[in-house]
C-alpha cells in the first residue's frame, strides 16, 4: 500500500509534490500548531449530546455523593486528558462531592497530585481525608479492579501517605467500589476505561463515566449507553465540557444577565486548557486535510498518466 | 558545503540562540538556568489525637532551587527528541539511551515499592513491614501463607540466569500463561461476546416513544440506524468467517463487512489525528510557556 | 416447703413473663421518647433515622460469664428472681463514632421490674404499699413511690474474639456506680385503665409485668483500650456488691471503620428499641403478639433461606409487606383511612438457633417501606409482592468449641413493621443457614454458550486430527510472510519482529510469540539475521525459549544466541525510541509487527516506511489498525491475528479451531438476529408476554 | 517430565481452575489472588530485564564498540534512577514516604527527564500522522475511499469548523450539521464495525486460551530438549 522511494520515478511537478520530503510536511504541522498557540485565537464550542449527557451524569449527583476517580494516564497523554481531569475535579469540588482517587498507571498517581494541587488553589478549604483521598497507584490492571470490587483495604492497606484506610474519615463508610455513587475514569489506554467498565462498573452496578484519548474513544462507543453512561473523547469533548461547566458557574454567578455571562465565560475560558488547545487543534486539522486532498490529487493525476501510457 | 562547515554553522546558530536565551533569562523574562534561592514548602499530612481531621502542616525552607536548571534540561531533551524528525543524530541517540535507561529503572523501582512491598512482603511478613513503618496498621496481622507461591515462582523465574537450571523458569512461565488464558477466556467471552450481543438486541423498527436521543429524535432515522447497525455487525462477522469461501452471498456480505470495518477505521483515524495534535500542542505549550515564557498563561 | 413453692410460683410466672415479653421494644422507644419529650435537642435528633446498633440481651441470668448464650431454663429464672436483682441494663454497643477507631462506645439505660402486676383480675389497691412501693391515689391517677438505698453498680466485661469468631474469657474492664444513695421513683397509673401515663404516655404500659427506666438517661463508657480491627464481645453485669446478674454477651463489635453513617447528633441520637423478643415457646409467641398495641398490621409470611448463587455468609429474608406499608400500590384506601400513619420501615431481627431453641433476637438491619429502585425496575413485567433483605452477616461453617463438631449456624429471623416509634411483629421465620453454592445459576446461559464454543473448537480440531478435510480460507498477510523473509535473505538484511508492547498476560502477545516461533524456524533455515526487541522481560524470556526451540528444530542451534531476543524497556516510548534507533541503524528489510500495539504503531510503521522495509502487521487493537492498514503492506485485522497463530502453528490440526470460532460467530449472528426480531415485535405489539419473552432473551446474554 | 509435562500441567490446572471458578462461588476469589501473583512474578521479571539491559550495554562499553558512549549514558541513567528510587533520596516524607512524593529526587527525575522525554516521543506522532495521511491515505480503491470519507467527516466534525461550514443549519441551533453527522458515524457504522471486530477478537482469544489451557498450543514453552 505505502509507496516507498524505490517504487517512484521522479518526473513532472506532481511527482515532486507527491514525493515531497516528509520534513516539509513536518514543518507545516509545527507552524500550524505554534502560530495559533502564540496568537491564542478563541473559537466557539458547541457541546455535543454525549458531552451534555456526561455533564448531566455528574451534575445530578447530590452534595456529599462519593465518586471514584481513576487516573489511568501519564504525562505522555497529559495534554489531552489533563483538561478533563481538571474540569471534573473542579466540578466535583464545586458540587461538594467526595473524591476517592486511585490509579492503575504508576504515573497516574502523580497526575492526580498535580491536578489536586492545582485545584486546591481554587478551593483551599477542601481537606484531605475528609473531602478527598488519594489511594495512589497499584499495579495489576484489572486485577486491582477485581480486588477493590469486593474490598478496598485488601488492595490498598494504606493511602499514598501510608495512612491505614481505617484512620481516614472519608473511608469510614466505604468498603468497596459498590459504595460509590459514580466512577470517573480518565484513561489513555490499557488498563483503562474498558477495564473499568468490564471489571468495575458492570459487576458493581455503579454508574460510570469516562474520559479517554481521542484514539481510544471509538473503541468505547460500543459500551454506551448501557454499560458506559458518559464519555469525553479527546480534547474536543474536554473543551465542550469546560464550556458547559463555565456556563453553569457563570449562570449561578450572573443569573440572567447576558453580557455578564459572556464576560464571565471569556474570563473562565483563559483557565480552560482544553479550549485554548482546541484553537491549534482546528488549524492543524485543516492543514492535515489539505495534505490528504493534495496527496489524492497527485495520486489521481499520476494514475491517469499511467493509464495513458 | 562540507560536513564540517555545516556542523560549524549549526553550532554557531545554536550558540547565538543560547546566548540570546541566557540574556532573556538574566532579564527575568524567562526561567533562569542557574540555581536560585527560593523557599520551598514541605507538605505533611497529619491527624490530631482523635485522628478525625487530617491537617496539612506546611513547613517552608530556604534552599537553592535547581528547578530552572532542570527545566532547561527538560527543554533540551525535548528538542533532542524533536530533532529526530530531521534525521537520526547524536542528540537523539543521547536522549534515546537516557530514556531507555531511566525508564527501565523507573519501572523496576515502581514495581518494587508498589507491588513487592505491599503485596508480597506485606502479605508474608506483615510484622516486619509494620516495624519498618512502610505500611501502618499491619501489626498483629497474620501472614498470608499462600503468597509463598508467587515468591517461589518469582525465584524460579530468576533461575533463567543459570544456564544449567534455566529450564526451571518454565514453571512460572506456565503459571503466567495459565493465568492469562484462564482469566481472558472468561472475561472476553463475558464482556466482548455476551455483552456486545446483548447490546445489539435493538428493535429494527423504532416507535416514536422509544427513540434514542444520542442517535436522533426521529423514529425513522433511528430505525434506519438500527437496521444499518444490525447489517453492519452481520456483514462484519461474515467477513471474519474463516471456514466459508468469500463467494456469492458471502462474498457480497464480506465485502460490505470490510467497508463497515473501513468506516470504523476511518473514524478511529479521525479521532487519532485529534489526539496526536493535542499532544503536540501540549509539548509546544511546555516549550513556549514553561520554558521560553512567551505565552502568558 | 409448700409455702416456698407457693412463693416461687408468682416469681416463676414473673420470670416467664419477662422472658416472653415483647413490648420492651415499645418500652425503650418510649423510654427514649420520654427523654426526647423533655429535650428539644433530642427531639430534633429523634427525627433522624435510628442508627442500627448491636444489642445485648437485656435479660439477666445468673451464671458464670463464659457460658454461651442460650435460653435460661425456668430453674434459672427462679434463681434469678431468687437473686432478686430488680435491675437490668439495656445496652447498646457501637464503634465509638467519629474517631480513628480504637474505641468502643458502650451505653446502657437501667430498667427495673415494675411495681405493679395487672395480671388477670388483680388490681392495684387504692392505697397502701405494694411490692415495696408506696401507693397513693391522686385525682389524676395513682402514684407509686419507693426509696432504694442500695448502691447499684454496673460491671463491664470484655472478651476478644478469636479467629473462630468465638469469644475468649471475659475480663472486667470497668465498674460504674449507678444507683445513688436515696433514689425516689414515681410513676402514675390511669384511674380507669390502670395504665401508666407518666412519665410518658408513649409507654403503652397496658400489659402486665411492665418495666420502666430507673434513671432515665443513658450512661456511657468509652472503652478506648481496644486494638484496631480486632473484634470484641461485651457483656454487662449489675451488682450491689453481693449479688450479681449478668447479661448475655453482645454481638461482636469491631472498631475502626464505622459500619453506619456517622451523625453529628449521634450522642443524643435515639436509642434503637431494646429488643429481646425471645419466644421461649410458640404459645408465648402468640401470647405476646396478641398483646401488641401497635396500630398497624405486621409483615406476614416471613421466610428465610440461603441466598442463592453466592459464596456463602448470606441469607435471603423475604416477607409480605404490612398492609399499612406506605407504598400506595400496596396500601388500600380503606387502610389509609383506618391507619393514617403508615409503616415507614421494616426492622429485621436475627436470632441464632442452636438445637431448636432460638437465642436473642438482635437488630441486624432495616429496610425502608415502599418499593426501592430495583423493585420498581423489576415491576416492569410483574408486580412485586414480597420485600426482601439480604443478611450478609450470617456465619459460615464453624466448629463447636466443646464438642468440636462442625456446623453451619442456623438463624431464625423476625421482621417487624415500624412507623418509627412502634413495632409490630410478624411470625419468626423457620431457621435457615448460609451455605456456599457449587454452581452460580445466574451464569447458567453464559456457561452454556462457553461450553458450546469450547466444545466446537475442540471437536473440529479432533475432526482434522482424524484426517477429515475442512475448508479454511487463505489470509493474504500470511501468504506474504515467507516471501518477505525470502526478500530479506536476498537483500542480506535482517528481519525485525516486534511482539507488541503488552506483557504475557495479553493473549495477543502470546499468539505473537507463537507466530514468532514458526517464523524463526523459517528464518533459521534461510540463515537470516533476526532481531526481536521486546518491551517486557517476560516476553523476552518466553521469546528466547521459543526462538531457541525453532533454531533447534531447524537444525541450526549454533546460529542461536540470546541477543536475538532482547529487552529494551517497559516504558512505551522508551521502547519506541529504542526500536526506532535499531530500525534506522540496522535497516531491516522486513518488519513484522504482530501483537498488541498502541500509539507506537504509527511511529514504527512510518519509520519502517522511511527505510523502505516490507511490513506485515497484525493486531487486535482496532484504534491502531488504520495506521497499519495505511502504512504496512499487509495487515491482519483483529481475529485474523489469532487465526495466524493457528495457520502458522507447528501442528496443522489447529486450523480446526478456526471452524470452532466460526460456530461462535454463528451463535452471535443468530442471537442478534432473533433478538432484533423479538425486540421489534415486543415494541410494536405492546403485549406484556412478548416483552417478557424479550426481557428473558436479553437477560440470557446480559445476566452475567 | 519436569521440563515439559509439569509446565503443561501447571498451565492446565491454573487455567482450568480460573475458568470454572467463575461459575463456582466457593472459589470465586481465586482470580484476584492469581492476578496479584502475576504482578509479583512480573516484578521479578523486571530484574531479568534490567539485568539484560545492563549486560548488553555493559558489553558495548567493555568492548568500546561503536557508540559505547551512549550505552554509558544508558547505564548511568539506569543505575542513578534505580538507587535514587530504591533508597528514596531526598524524600520529604522520609523513608516511609510515598516514592513519588512531591520534592523527592525521584519525582524530580520523573518531572524533568521522564516526563519531557515521554511526552515528546508521543508528540512526534502528530508529525507522523500528518505524513502518513499525506502519503498513505489515498483513494486507491473502494475500501480506501470509504475509509477516507469517514476520516474526513470526523476530522471536520470534531472541530468548530464542521459547524461553521455546515451553512444549512443556523450556527446557534442544533440540526443535521456535520458534527452531528460525525456523531452519527461514531454511533452507527463505527459502532457496527467495532462490534464485529470485538466479537471476532473475543472468539479468537477464547480459542487461543482454550488451546493454551488444553496444551494443544505449547510452542511458547520452548524446546523439548536442552
Amino acid at each position: 500500500m505505502a509507496d516507498t522511494p524505490e517504487t517512484t520515478k521522479k518526473t513532472g511537478w506532481y511527482q515532486k509534490v507527491r514525493d515531497i520530503d516528509r520534513r516539509i510536511i513536518f514543518l507545516f504541522i509545527a507552524l500550524a500548531v505554534i502560530i495559533p498557540l502564540l496568537l491564542q485565537p478563541s473559537f466557539p464550542e458547541f457541546p455535543a449530546q454525549l458531552v451534555k449527557d456526561t455533564f448531566a451524569e455528574m451534575d445530578k449527583l447530590p452534595e456529599g455523593s462519593k465518586i471514584l476517580m481513576a487516573f489511568d494516564y501519564d504525562p505522555a497523554s497529559e495534554p489531552e486528558l489533563q483538561p478533563m481531569a481538571t474540569v471534573w475535579t473542579r466540578h466535583a469540588f464545586e458540587n461538594k462531592l467526595k473524591i476517592y482517587i486511585v490509579a492503575l498507571w504508576p504515573l497516574g498517581q502523580n497526575m492526580a497530585e498535580d491536578t489536586l494541587n492545582e485545584l486546591l488553589k481554587e478551593y483551599p478549604d477542601r481537606k484531605y481525608g475528609v473531602d478527598y483521598v488519594n489511594l495512589g497507584f497499584k499495579s495489576g490492571g484489572q486485577g486491582v479492579i477485581n480486588v477493590i470490587l469486593t474490598d478496598f483495604a485488601k488492595m490498598y492497606p494504606t493511602d499514598v501517605y501510608n495512612k491505614p484506610l481505617s484512620q481516614i474519615p472519608i473511608m469510614k463508610d466505604v468498603k468497596s467500589i459498590k459504595d460509590m455513587d459514580l466512577i470517573i475514569n480518565i484513561s489513555a489506554g490499557f488498563p483503562g476505561l474498558k477495564e473499568w467498565v468490564q471489571f468495575g462498573a458492570d459487576p458493581a452496578g455503579v454508574r460510570i463515566i469516562g474520559g479517554s484519548t481521542a484514539v481510544q474513544a471509538p473503541l468505547l462507543y460500543p459500551y454506551i449507553p448501557n454499560q458506559l453512561h458518559g464519555l469525553l473523547g479527546g480534547l474536543k469533548a474536554a473543551a465542550e465540557y469546560e464550556e458547559l461547566a463555565d456556563r453553569k458557574l457563570c449562570g449561578m454567578k450572573c443569573g440572567q444577565d447576558a453580557e455578564c455571562i459572556d464576560s464571565c465565560i471569556k474570563e473562565y475560558a483563559k483557565r480552560d486548557k482544553g479550549k485554548v488547545r482546541m484553537g491549534a487543534q482546528a488549524i492543524a486539522h485543516m492543514v492535515i486535510m489539505a495534505f490528504i486532498i493534495i496527496g489524492n490529487i497527485t495520486f489521481f493525476i499520476d494514475r491517469r498518466r499511467e493509464r495513458k501510457g | 558545503m562540507s560536513k564540517q562547515a555545516k556542523l560549524i554553522v549549526f553550532f554557531v546558530i545554536v550558540g547565538i540562540l543560547f546566548a540570546v536565551l541566557l540574556v532573556r533569562a538574566s532579564q527575568n523574562k524567562m526561567i533562569k538556568p542557574w540555581p536560585t534561592k527560593t523557599t520551598v514548602e514541605y507538605k505533611q499530612m497529619e491527624t490530631d489525637e482523635a485522628g478525625v481531621v487530617m491537617s496539612e502542616t506546611i513547613e517552608t525552607k530556604q534552599v537553592f532551587s535547581w528547578k530552572g536548571f532542570w527545566t532547561w534540561f527538560a527543554a533540551f531533551l525535548t528538542l533532542c527528541i524533536i530533532s529526530f524528525l530531521y534525521d537520526d543524530n547524536p542528540f537523539y541517540k543521547f536522549a534515546e539511551h537516557l530514556f531507555v535507561g531511566v525508564s527501565a529503572a523507573y519501572w523496576m523501582v515502581m514495581g518494587f515499592w508498589t507491588t513487592l512491598v505491599p503485596n508480597l512482603f506485606g502479605k508474608l511478613t506483615p510484622g516486619l513491614v509494620a516495624k519498618t513503618g512502610l505500611i501502618e496498621g499491619l501489626e498483629g496481622v497474620p501472614w498470608t501463607w499462600h503468597y509463598i507461591f508467587p515468591l517461589l515462582l518469582g525465584i524460579v523465574l530468576l533461575m533463567r540466569l543459570s544456564s544449567k537450571y534455566g529450564w526451571v523458569s518454565r514453571w512460572s512461565l506456565a503459571f503466567i500463561v495459565g493465568t492469562t488464558a484462564g482469566l481472558n477466556f472468561v472475561q472476553y467471552l463475558v464482556s466482548d461476546f455476551m455483552m456486545q450481543i446483548s447490546q445489539s438486541l435493538k428493535p429494527l423498527i423504532v416507535t416514536a416513544a422509544n427513540v434514542d436521543p444520542i442517535i436522533s429524535t426521529s423514529p425513522v432515522i433511528c430505525s434506519l440506524s438500527n437496521i444499518l447497525l444490525f447489517l453492519g455487525v452481520f456483514c462484519g462477522l461474515i467477513y471474519f468467517f474463516f471456514s466459508v469461501e468469500h463467494k456469492g452471498f458471502f462474498g457480497a456480505a464480506s465485502r460490505v463487512g470490510i467497508w463497515i470495518l473501513m468506516v470504523s477505521f476511518g473514524a478511529s483515524f479521525g479521532f487519532t489525528v485529534m489526539g496526536r495534535i493535542a499532544l503536540l500542542v501540549g509539548r509546544m505549550e511546555f516549550l513556549f510557556a514553561d520554558w521560553l515564557n512567551i505565552i502568558v498563561q | 416447703m409448700k409455702q416456698n413453692v407457693a412463693r416461687a410460683v408468682p416469681l416463676l410466672a414473673l420470670g416467664l413473663l419477662l422472658l416472653s415479653f415483647p413490648a420492651q421494644a415499645h418500652g425503650l422507644n418510649a423510654a427514649w421518647h420520654a427523654l426526647v419529650s423533655q429535650n428539644p435537642e433530642m427531639k430534633a435528633a429523634a427525627m433522624e433515622q435510628t442508627p442500627e446498633t448491636e444489642l445485648l440481651s437485656i435479660f439477666p441470668v445468673v451464671d458464670e460469664p463464659e457460658a454461651a448464650p442460650a435460653l435460661p431454663s425456668p430453674q434459672e429464672l427462679a434463681s434469678v428472681s431468687a437473686a432478686g436483682i430488680p435491675l437490668f441494663p439495656v445496652v447498646e454497643i457501637a464503634d465509638n463514632p467519629g474517631d480513628a477507631g480504637k474505641a468502643v462506645l458502650i451505653r446502657w439505660m437501667l430498667f427495673e421490674t415494675s411495681p405493679v402486676k395487672l395480671r388477670g383480675k388483680e388490681s392495684v389497691p387504692d392505697t397502701g404499699t405494694f411490692n415495696g412501693w408506696a401507693l397513693t391515689k391522686g385525682e389524676d391517677g395513682y402514684k407509686a413511690q419507693r426509696e432504694d438505698r442500695t448502691q447499684w453498680s454496673v460491671k463491664i466485661l470484655r472478651a476478644q474474639l478469636g479467629v473462630d469468631g468465638l469469644p475468649g474469657p471475659f475480663v472486667e474492664i470497668e465498674e460504674v456506680l449507678v444507683g445513688g444513695a436515696v433514689h425516689k421513683e414515681e410513676i402514675r397509673f390511669n384511674k380507669d385503665t390502670k395504665n401508666v401515663f407518666w412519665p410518658d404516655r408513649n409507654l403503652r404500659y397496658n400489659t402486665p409485668g411492665e418495666r420502666m427506666a430507673r434513671n432515665r438517661f443513658w450512661q456511657e463508657h468509652v472503652d478506648a483500650d481496644v486494638g484496631d480491627g480486632a473484634s470484641y464481645a461485651y457483656r454487662l453485669a449489675v451488682t450491689d456488691g453481693e449479688r450479681i446478674a449478668y447479661c448475655y454477651r453482645s454481638m461482636p463489635i469491631q472498631t475502626g471503620l464505622n459500619r453506619y453513617e456517622y451523625k453529628r447528633s449521634y450522642k443524643f441520637g435515639p436509642a434503637s428499641p431494646a429488643v429481646n423478643l425471645i419466644p421461649a415457646d410458640p404459645s408465648a409467641m402468640s401470647d405476646f403478639k396478641s398483646r401488641l398495641m401497635a396500630s398497624f398490621a405486621p409483615p406476614t409470611e416471613i421466610t428465610a433461606r440461603d441466598n442463592p448463587s453466592d459464596s456463602g455468609g448470606a441469607i435471603l429474608i423475604e416477607w409480605l409487606p404490612s398492609a399499612d406499608d406506605l407504598d400506595v400500590e400496596i396500601r388500600s384506601a380503606e387502610q389509609k383511612r383506618t391507619h393514617p400513619n403508615p409503616v415507614t420501615s421494616y426492622r429485621i431481627f436475627r436470632a441464632e438457633t442452636r438445637n431448636g431453641s432460638a437465642g436473642d433476637y438482635i437488630l441486624i438491619g432495616s429496610k425502608s417501606a415502599g418499593l426501592d429502585k430495583n423493585e420498581r425496575e423489576a415491576q416492569r413485567f410483574e408486580t412485586i409482592k414480597k420485600k426482601n433483605y439480604i443478611d450478609d452477616g450470617a456465619g459460615r461453617m464453624r466448629r463447636d468449641p466443646e464438642t468440636g463438631e462442625k456446623y453451619v449456624p442456623q438463624y431464625s429471623y423476625l421482621v417487624t413493621a415500624s412507623d418509627g416509634v412502634l413495632l409490630s411483629l410478624g411470625q419468626p421465620s423457620t431457621p435457615a443457614g448460609a451455605r456456599t453454592q457449587w454452581f452460580d445459576f445466574d451464569k447458567l446461559y453464559f456457561f452454556i454458550v462457553a461450553f458450546i464454543i469450547s466444545a466446537a473448537i475442540i471437536w473440529f480440531i479432533q475432526h482434522i486430527k482424524a484426517g477429515k478435510k475442512l475448508f479454511i480460507r487463505k489470509i493474504a498477510g500470511l501468504e506474504a510472510v515467507d516471501e518477505a523473509i525470502g526478500r530479506a535473505t536476498e537483500m542480506g538484511r535482517p528481519i525485525l519482529f516486534i511482539p507488541g508492547i503488552m506483557d504475557m498476560n495479553d493473549v495477543q502477545t502470546v499468539s505473537a510469540v507463537i507466530i514468532l516461533g514458526r517464523i524463526a524456524k523459517t528464518i533459521a533455515e534461510y540463515d537470516t539475521k533476526l532481531m526481536v526487541p521486546t518491551s517486557k522481560s517476560l516476553v523476552m524470556t518466553t521469546g528466547r525459549e521459543t526462538v531457541k526451540e525453532a533454531y533447534l528444530a531447524a537444525g541450526r542451534p549454533d546460529a542461536y544466541n540470546d541477543d536475538i531476543v532482547t529487552y529494551l524497556t517497559d516504558e512505551q516510548f522508551g521502547y519506541v525510541a529504542g526500536v526506532n534507533g535499531i530500525m534506522v541503524r540496522e535497516k531491516p528489510a522486513t518488519c513484522l509487527f504482530l501483537g498488541a500495539f498502541f500509539a507506537e504503531s504509527l511511529i514504527l510503521a512510518e519509520t519502517g516506511n522511511s527505510i523502505g522495509a516490507i511490513q506485515i502487521a497484525g493486531t487486535a487493537m482496532p484504534s491502531q489498525l488504520p495506521f497499519f492498514i495505511a502504512a504496512c503492506d499487509y495487515t491482519l485485522i483483529g481475529e485474523e491475528l489469532f487465526a495466524a497463530s493457528a495457520y502458522l502453528s507447528n501442528d496443522p490440526h489447529q486450523l480446526g479451531s478456526l471452524k470452532g470460532q466460526d460456530v461462535g460467530k454463528l451463535i452471535a449472528i443468530i442471537a442478534i438476529l432473533s433478538g432484533a426480531v423479538l425486540a421489534t415485535v415486543a415494541q410494536l405489539s405492546s403485549s406484556v408476554t412478548m416483552q417478557k419473552i424479550f426481557a428473558f432473551f436479553e437477560n440470557m446474554f446480559s445476566a452475567i | 517430565m519436569l521440563r515439559r509435562t509439569l509446565p503443561l500441567l501447571i498451565t492446565f490446572a491454573v487455567g482450568f481452575v480460573l475458568v470454572i471458578s467463575k461459575f463456582i462461588p466457593k472459589v470465586e476469589t481465586l482470580g484476584e489472588d492469581f492476578s496479584i501473583y502475576f504482578d509479583i512474578i512480573a516484578v521479578f521479571a523486571f530484574i531479568l530485564g534490567g539485568g539484560n539491559l545492563v549486560k548488553i550495554h555493559g558489553n558495548k562499553i567493555y568492548r568500546r564498540s561503536e557508540g559505547w558512549g551512549y550505552s554509558l549514558v544508558c547505564i548511568i541513567g539506569f543505575f542513578a534512577t534505580l538507587t535514587i528510587g530504591l533508597f528514596k533520596f531526598g524524600n520529604p516524607l522520609g523513608w516511609t514516604g510515598n516514592v513519588v512524593a512531591e520534592g523527592s529526587a525521584f519525582k524530580g527525575i520523573y518531572d524533568f527527564i521522564f516526563k519531557p522525554l515521554g511526552a515528546t516521543m508521543f508528540a512526534l506522532l502528530a508529525f507522523y500522522v500528518a505524513s502518513a495521511s499525506y502519503r498513505a491515505f489515498r483513494a486507491k480503491n473502494a475500501e480506501a475511499t470509504v475509509l477516507l470519507i469517514a476520516a474526513f467527516v470526523i476530522l471536520l466534525g470534531r472541530t468548530f469548523i464542521g459547524k461553521m461550514v455546515s451553512f444549512w443549519v443556523p450556527i446557534d441551533q442544533a440540526g443535521p450539521d456535520i458534527p452531528s453527522f460525525a456523531e452519527w458515524i461514531m454511533n452507527v457504522p463505527n459502532l457496527a464495525g467495532q462490534r464485529a471486530i470485538m466479537i471476532g477478537i473475543a472468539l479468537g482469544i477464547v480459542s487461543t486460551s482454550l488451546k493454551l489451557i488444553l496444551g494443544i498450543e505449547r510452542s511458547y514453552l520452548g524446546a523439548d530438549t536442552e
